[in-house]
C-alpha cells in the first residue's frame, strides 16, 4: 500500500467510526474476558440485534479500560457511560434502558455500592480524572483486533512521518529530548540506547520488545499488548529505523493467557497486509519485519542478556555486561531492546514532538508510568500517570484507599526485585531517583499496596523465595545466597529465629547484591533490606518474642530438614 | 594489538587491548582467585570469585569478563573483596556434601586452596545437604554430584574442545545438575568420547579417575590449556 | 603465673582428635608446666569445672550432645572447636542427606548380611538428632581447628599460643588443613 | 534429585506418527534452525502433551543438537514439562497481589484437604496442584485456575467444594 492509499483508507475508516452513531465498547481484556467478558459480548450484539438498533449503535470488543475489580466492564461513547460486573442479562437491560429508553440504568454504573452511587461521568471521577492516558490513550477505545480503527485515530501517521521527513539522528534526537527512559525499571535514557545502538555499523540489526512482564502482580504491558498491540508495532518500526535494523522480535511471556500472544499476531498479520509491515513499508524503501518468541517461563528472562539468550532458544542464563547488547546482542550483532511500555511511547514523541513530551512530569524523569494497582486497594486496576505524583494521590485518590476499613503499611514497588515504602513516605513523588532513595525502584509498574494483615518479614521471605525459584542458577552470590537467606527467612519467621541469623541475614544481603552477575541476583535482597530499613522491629518481634505482630506467621516451626 | 596502561592497586601494568583484567593482572603478578575460569575455556563469569573494585563504577566487576580499556583503575585487594571471597567459598562449601576426609580429590583440590587462601577455618551458613547422585556407570570414570560446585567447566571442554557435548546443565537454581545426554548414565552416552578431558579440568572431586585413590590424583590440567593452544581455536 | 586449666570432651566423633592430642609426644610435659587437665576422657570426672581453655571433639548428634555443649559454653573462656567433626560436621553429618529414619533404616533393617532385619534399638540409647551440626550452630565458638585429624603441630602450635594468652593466627591460611 | 533414565525407555519417534509429523513441520517452518529449539518444544508439548524422552530425543536429532542440550533447555524454563500432566489441574495463584489477599491459605487448604504436594499429582494421578508465580488477573485476586476456568476471589473455606465441583474428582 502506497502514501495515498493508506491516507485514504485511514480516512474512510475515521468516518465509518463517527458514522456509526453510539459505540458500545464492551472490555475485552483477559481479566475480564475470562470472568464473563465473552458472554457479554455475544449478548450486547444480540441485544443490540433484537432492540432493531444496528443502524445507529455498534458492538465493539476493546482492550482493558482500567478498572479490572469492577470487571466485566461496558462503556457506551460517546457519552463515556460505564457499566460494571456486567454478565449476559444485564448487558441486554443495559441496551434497552440505555440506548432504546436514553435512561440510566442506575444499580449497574461504575463504582455503584450499597454505600455510594454509581459514577455518570467517569471522566471526572479521580479513577480516572487523575490520570494522564499517552501509551493508553487508545487502550479501552479501539478494537485492537482491527487495524482500521487504530488508523482511523492517527495509527502509523508517526512512522510515516519519520519513514518520509526525518532522518535517523533526528528521529534519535526526538527522543533524546524527550527524555523517556526504559520503562523496563532500570530507567536507561531510551535516547542513548537507541545512539549506542546507531553507532555499531554491522550488517544486521536488530529490534527486540521486552514483553516478558515476569513481575508477578505487573499486567500493564500485559494490557497494552492486548489492548493496542499496533502502537507497540509502530513504535518498534520507527526505533528500527533510527537505529537501521531491519528485523524485529516480541518476546512474550509463556505464562500469560494467550489473548495477548494471539491478538499480537493478528496485529502483525493486518500490518503486513496493509504494508505497514514487512518489504518496502509505505514505498518508502524501509523494509522491516516481526516475529513473535514466545517465552517458556523463566523470570531471568526479563533480563536483557537472558532474553536474547533464549530468542537463541537456549537456557536463559545471563551473561556479562558490557559488552551490551546495543554493541553485540542477539547473534554477536547491534540489538536494541526495550520494554513494551517503552516503544508504545514512541509514536507520540515522534508525532508530537519531543518537546511536548519532556513538559510532562519531573525534570529527571518525564513523561507518563503505566501502573498496575492491586494487592489491598479499593479500586484495583491499570492506570497511567504523570511522573512526580505522589503514591497517597495513587493508593487514596485514584486507588480510593484501603478496603475493610484496614490501616495502609506499605506499598510495594518494582516487583521482587524492588521494594517496600512505608507510611511516612506516602508524599514521595513517584519518579527514578526517589524511589531508588527509598530503597526501592521504579521497577516495571507492579504497585501493590499492603494492609495491617500483611508480615513484613512473611513477605522478605516470600519474594526471596520466588528470587531462590526464579535464579538460573549460574552465579554463586545469588543461587547460594537466596537459598540460603531463604532459609535464614523461614526460620525466623517460623518462630526459631536468633540474632546471630540476622546477623548472618545483613552480611548476605549487600554481598549478594553486589557480587551477582544480573539484575535478578543484585535486586534479590531488595525486599530484605528495604524491609530491615523501615520495619526492623518485626524482625526483632519475631525473632525475641516468638510473635507475628501481623499475625500471619504460623509459629509452629521452620522445615525440619532443607532437601 | 595496540599496548595500552591499567592501574591495578596504583601501579602501572602495561597490557593489550582485548585482553581481560584477569589477564593482565595474571601477567602482573597480581593473584586474583578464579575458580569457573579455565585457561583456553570461554569465560561464564560464573564463581565471582576474581571480583575487582573498578574506579568509577559502583558494581563489582568480574575480572575474567572485563576487558582492559585505556587508564581503568582496579582494585584487587580492599577488605570488603577479601570478605565477599570468604563468603563464596563459604556458599559453596555450604551449598553440596563436601567432606574432605572421605573424598578421593583431597590435597588435590582447587576448592580446598581457595578455602586456606582467604582463610576460611569454618563455614557460617548452615549445610544445606541436599540428595545428591553418584554415577559409576563408567568403566573408567565416575561423577559425584555431592561435590560439583558447578563451574561448568566439564560442559565447557567436551563443547569446545573435544565437540563432543555429552555434558550440560539441567534444571535450574538451586537444583541445576549436570547431566549426560537425556539425564542418562554416563555408560549409555551416545556422544562420549571417554578422551578424560573434563577428568582433566574439573577443579574438584565430582569427576574422578576410578581407578584412583585419595593423593593419587594427575590430573592434567594444564596439559588441555595447552592442547587448546597448540590446535589454536581456543582464547590465549 | 597460676596454672591454667584444659578440658578435653569428645562428644560425635571417633578420638581420631584425641589421639592426635596425643601424638604431640614430649611436648605435652611443656604444656603441663603452664595447665592442668582437669576433665578429659583420660580424667575421671563427669562434670566439667570451670576451665580457660576447652577442646571439644565430634559433632553435635545427640541431644546429650547439646546439653553437654550448653554446660561446656557456660563452664569454659575459650571454647575450641577440635576436628572436622565439630568444625563441619564432616562423616557423622554425611546422614544428613537422607535423614535419621532412612539411616537407621539401613543401619539396622536393610543390611545385606546377617540373619535378616533387627528392630531399631529404642531402649537404653542415646536420642539422636534429626540433624547433625558442628558446634557452632549451638554456641559461639572462639577457634576452630579444621582436619581428620588437625595435625599434633596444629593442636600444639594452638595451645600453646592460647596458654600465653597470645591468640593464635590461624586464618592466614598457611596452617590450615581440611580432610 | 530423580533417577537417571535409561536408553531402553527411549523409543524412536518417526515421521509417520502425525504427532511427530506435526513438530517437523515446525522445525521445517524455522529452516531447521537449532534458535527455534524453544518454539519447536512449545509445539511439541501442545501435540504430545508433555516433552517425553522419545520427543527430546526426536527434536534434538532433527534439529542437529546434542541431547544434553535439548535437556538442559527443556528442564530450565517451568512451562515445559517432562511428566504426563494429570486429567484434571488446579492452579493456584501466588503473586504478589494474590499473595497480600491470602493466596497462601488457600493453597495450604488444598495441600491438607487432599494431601497434594505442589507439582505431583495424587488421587490417583488424576488431579495435580501447581503453583504459578503470576497468571495475570491481579484485579481478580486470589485467583485459582482450575482446568483453565478462572475461578476469582477464591477463599479458602470454599475451594475445596469448588474444585470437586469442576473436576469431579472427590476429596
Amino acid at each position: 500500500m502506497n502514501v495515498a492509499e493508506w491516507e485514504a483508507r485511514a480516512a474512510a475508516a475515521r468516518e465509518r467510526m463517527a458514522a456509526s452513531g453510539t459505540r458500545v465498547c464492551v472490555c475485552s481484556g483477559a481479566s475480564c474476558m475470562v470472568s464473563g467478558g465473552d458472554a457479554v459480548l455475544e449478548a450486547t450484539e444480540k441485544a443490540v440485534k433484537s432492540a432493531g438498533l444496528e443502524g445507529s449503535a455498534r458492538v465493539v470488543k476493546v482492550g482493558c479500560m482500567g478498572t479490572c475489580s469492577q470487571g466485566p466492564l461496558v462503556r457506551l461513547d460517546p457519552d463515556g457511560v460505564v457499566y460494571q460486573k456486567m454478565d449476559a442479562s444485564k448487558a441486554g437491560r443495559v441496551i434497552d434502558k440505555h440506548l432504546k429508553n436514553k435512561a440510566l440504568l442506575r444499580e449497574s454504573l461504575l463504582f455503584a455500592g450499597p454505600a455510594e452511587p454509581g459514577v455518570e461521568r467517569p471522566s471526572e471521577h479521580p479513577f480516572y480524572a487523575r490520570q494522564l492516558q499517552v501509551v493508553l490513550e487508545h487502550c479501552g477505545r479501539i478494537n485492537p483486533e482491527d487495524i482500521d480503527e487504530y488508523l482511523a485515530v492517527g495509527g502509523y501517521r508517526a512512522l510515516y512521518k519519520a519513514l518520509s521527513s526525518m532522518s535517523p539522528e533526528e528521529v534519535i534526537g526526538e527522543v533524546k529530548m524527550s527524555g523517556l527512559r526504559g520503562r523496563g525499571g532500570a530507567g536507561f535514557p531510551t535516547g542513548l540506547k537507541w545512539e549506542t545502538a546507531y553507532r555499531h555499523v554491522a550488517d544486521h540489526k536488530y529490534v527486540v520488545c521486552n514483553g516478558d512482564e515476569g513481575d508477578p502482580g505487573a499486567f500493564m504491558d500485559r494490557a497494552v499488548m492486548e489492548g493496542d498491540p499496533q502502537r507497540i508495532l509502530e513504535g518498534m518500526a520507527i526505533a528500527a529505523y533510527a537505529v537501521g535494523a531491519d528485523r524485529g522480535f516480541i518476546y512474550v511471556r509463556g505464562e500469560f493467557p494467550p489473548l495477548a500472544i494471539r491478538r499480537l499476531g493478528i496485529a502483525i498479520e493486518q500490518a503486513r497486509a496493509a504494508g505497514l509491515l514487512g518489504r518496502n513499508i509505505l514505498e518508502t524503501g524501509f523494509n522491516f519485519d516481526i516475529e513473535i518468541r514466545i517465552g517458556a517461563g523463566a523470570y531471568v528472562c526479563g533480563e536483557e542478556t537472558a532474553l536474547l539468550i533464549s530468542i537463541e532458544g537456549r537456557r536463559g542464563v545471563p551473561r556479562p555486561r558490557p559488552p551490551f547488547p546495543a554493541e553485540s546482542g542477539l547473534w554477536g550483532k547491534p540489538t536494541l531492546l526495550n520494554n513494551v511500555e517503552t516503544y508504545a511511547g514512541v509514536a507520540p514523541i515522534i508525532e508530537r514532538g519531543g518537546e511536548w513530551y519532556s513538559t510532562i512530569g519531573t525534570a529527571k524523569s518525564m513523561g507518563t508510568k503505566v501502573f498496575a494497582l492491586a494487592g489491598a486497594i479499593n479500586r484495583t486496576g491499570l492506570i497511567e500517570v504523570p511522573m512526580g505524583i505522589t503514591l497517597r494521590e495513587i493508593i487514596y485518590d485514584i486507588g480510593g484507599g484501603i478496603p475493610g476499613g484496614r490501616r495502609f503499611k506499605a506499598a510495594q514497588t518494582g516487583g521482587p526485585v524492588g521494594g517496600c515504602i512505608p507510611e511516612q513516605y506516602l508524599d514521595v513523588r513517584v519518579d527514578y531517583e526517589s524511589l531508588v532513595g527509598l530503597g526501592s525502584m521504579m521497577g516495571s509498574g507492579g504497585l501493590i499496596v499492603m494492609d495491617d494483615t500483611t508480615c513484613m518479614v512473611n513477605l522478605a521471605r516470600y519474594f526471596m523465595e520466588f528470587c531462590m525459584d526464579e535464579s538460573c542458577g549460574k552465579c554463586v552470590p545469588c543461587r547460594v545466597g537466596t537459598r540460603q537467606m531463604h532459609l535464614l527467612l523461614s526460620r525466623i519467621c517460623g518462630g526459631e529465629g536468633t540474632e546471630r541469623d540476622l546477623a548472618l541475614l545483613e552480611e548476605l544481603a549487600p554481598y549478594c547484591r553486589e557480587a551477582s552477575l544480573c539484575g535478578l541476583g543484585q535486586g534479590a535482597p531488595n525486599t530484605l533490606m528495604s524491609t530491615l530499613r523501615h520495619f526492623r522491629d518485626e524482625y526483632l518481634v519475631h525473632i525475641r518474642e516468638k510473635r507475628c505482630p501481623a499475625g500471619e506467621c504460623a509459629m509452629a516451626g521452620a522445615p525440619a530438614g532443607v532437601r | 594489538m595496540a599496548a595500552l596502561e591499567i592501574f591495578v592497586n596504583d601501579r602501572k601494568v602495561a597490557c593489550e587491548s582485548g585482553a581481560t583484567v584477569l589477564q593482565a593482572c595474571r601477567a602482573a603478578g597480581v593473584n586474583l582467585p578464579t575458580l569457573c575460569h579455565f585457561k583456553g575455556l570461554s569465560e561464564v563469569g560464573a564463581c565471582r570469585l576474581c571480583l575487582v573494585e573498578l574506579e568509577g563504577s559502583p558494581r563489582l566487576a568480574a575480572a575474567c569478563t572485563l576487558h582492559v580499556a585505556p587508564n581503568q583503575r582496579i582494585r584487587t585487594d580492599t577488605e570488603r573483596l577479601r570478605r565477599y571471597r570468604r563468603m563464596t567459598v563459604e556458599l559453596l562449601f555450604s551449598e553440596r556434601n563436601h567432606v574432605c576426609s572421605v573424598c578421593s580429590a583431597n590435597g588435590d583440590c582447587e576448592l580446598q586452596e581457595l578455602g586456606y587462601a582467604v582463610g576460611m577455618d569454618h563455614v557460617r551458613f548452615p549445610f544445606l545437604n541436599p540428595i545428591c547422585n553418584l554415577d559409576a556407570s563408567k568403566s573408567e570414570f565416575a561423577i559425584d554430584h555431592n561435590r560439583c560446585v558447578l563451574c561448568t567447566r566439564c560442559v565447557r571442554v567436551c563443547a569446545e574442545v573435544e565437540g563432543a557435548h555429552n555434558w550440560d546443565v539441567q534444571g535450574r537454581g538451586f537444583l541445576s545438575r549436570i547431566v549426560s545426554d537425556l539425564n542418562q548414565p554416563w555408560a549409555e552416552s551416545t556422544t562420549c568420547t571417554t578422551c578424560g578431558k573434563c577428568i582433566d579440568v574439573c577443579p574438584v572431586g565430582a569427576l574422578w579417575p576410578k581407578h584412583k585413590a585419595q593423593g593419587q590424583f594427575e590430573k592434567r590440567p594444564e596439559f588441555v590449556s595447552e592442547l587448546i593452544a597448540k590446535r589454536g581455536r581456543g582464547r590465549p | 603465673m597460676s596454672k591454667k586449666r584444659i578440658a578435653t570432651v569428645w562428644l560425635g566423633g571417633c578420638s581420631g582428635c584425641h589421639m592426635s592430642l596425643l601424638d604431640i609426644d614430649e611436648r605435652i610435659l611443656e604444656v603441663a608446666k603452664l595447665a592442668d587437665i582437669v576433665k578429659s576422657p583420660v580424667v575421671d570426672v563427669k562434670e566439667c569445672p570451670e576451665v580457660d581453655i576447652c577442646l571439644v571433639e565430634g559433632a553435635v548428634y545427640a541431644r546429650e550432645h547439646l546439653e553437654e555443649l550448653e554446660h561446656l559454653r557456660k563452664s569454659s573462656r575459650v571454647l575450641v572447636a577440635l576436628g572436622d567433626c565439630a568444625v563441619n560436621g564432616n562423616v557423622p553429618a554425611m546422614r544428613n542427606r537422607v535423614g535419621l529414619q532412612a539411616a537407621l533404616e539401613r543401619a539396622y533393617r536393610a543390611f545385606e548380611t546377617g540373619d535378616g532385619a533387627g528392630p531399631v534399638p529404642s531402649v537404653g540409647v542415646t536420642a539422636l538428632l534429626e540433624r547433625v551440626t558442628p558446634l557452632h550452630a549451638h554456641v559461639k565458638v572462639d577457634y576452630f581447628l579444621p582436619g581428620c585429624p588437625p595435625s599434633a603441630d596444629l593442636i600444639h602450635f594452638v595451645l600453646v599460643e592460647l596458654l600465653h594468652d597470645r591468640v593464635p593466627d590461624l586464618a592466614s591460611g598457611a596452617k590450615l588443613k581440611y580432610g | 534429585m530423580e533417577p537417571l533414565n535409561r536408553a531402553s525407555q527411549i523409543k524412536t519417534l518417526t515421521a509417520d506418527d502425525p504427532r511427530a509429523a506435526r513438530v517437523l513441520l515446525e522445525i521445517e517452518r524455522y529452516r531447521r534452525s537449532p534458535d527455534a529449539l524453544i518454539q519447536v518444544l512449545h509445539v511439541a508439548q501442545d501435540v504430545f502433551g508433555y516433552l517425553s524422552l522419545d520427543v527430546l530425543q526426536f527434536v534434538g536429532r532433527e534439529l542437529k543438537l546434542p541431547p544434553s542440550h535439548v535437556y538442559g533447555v527443556a528442564t530450565f524454563y517451568h512451562l515445559f514439562s517432562l511428566k504426563p500432566k494429570a486429567e484434571h489441574r488446579v492452579v493456584v495463584c501466588t503473586g504478589t497481589a494474590c499473595q497480600v489477599r491470602g493466596a497462601e491459605k488457600i493453597l495450604e487448604a488444598l495441600r491438607r484437604g487432599r494431601g497434594l504436594t505442589k507439582g505431583s499429582p495424587a488421587a490417583g494421578g488424576r488431579l495435580s496442584l501447581d503453583h504459578a508465580h503470576c497468571i495475570g488477573a491481579c484485579g481478580l485476586a486470589p485467583a485459582v485456575l482450575i482446568d483453565e476456568r478462572m475461578q476469582a476471589r477464591a477463599d479458602a473455606g470454599s475451594i475445596d467444594g469448588l474444585v470437586t465441583a469442576v473436576t469431579g474428582v472427590p476429596r
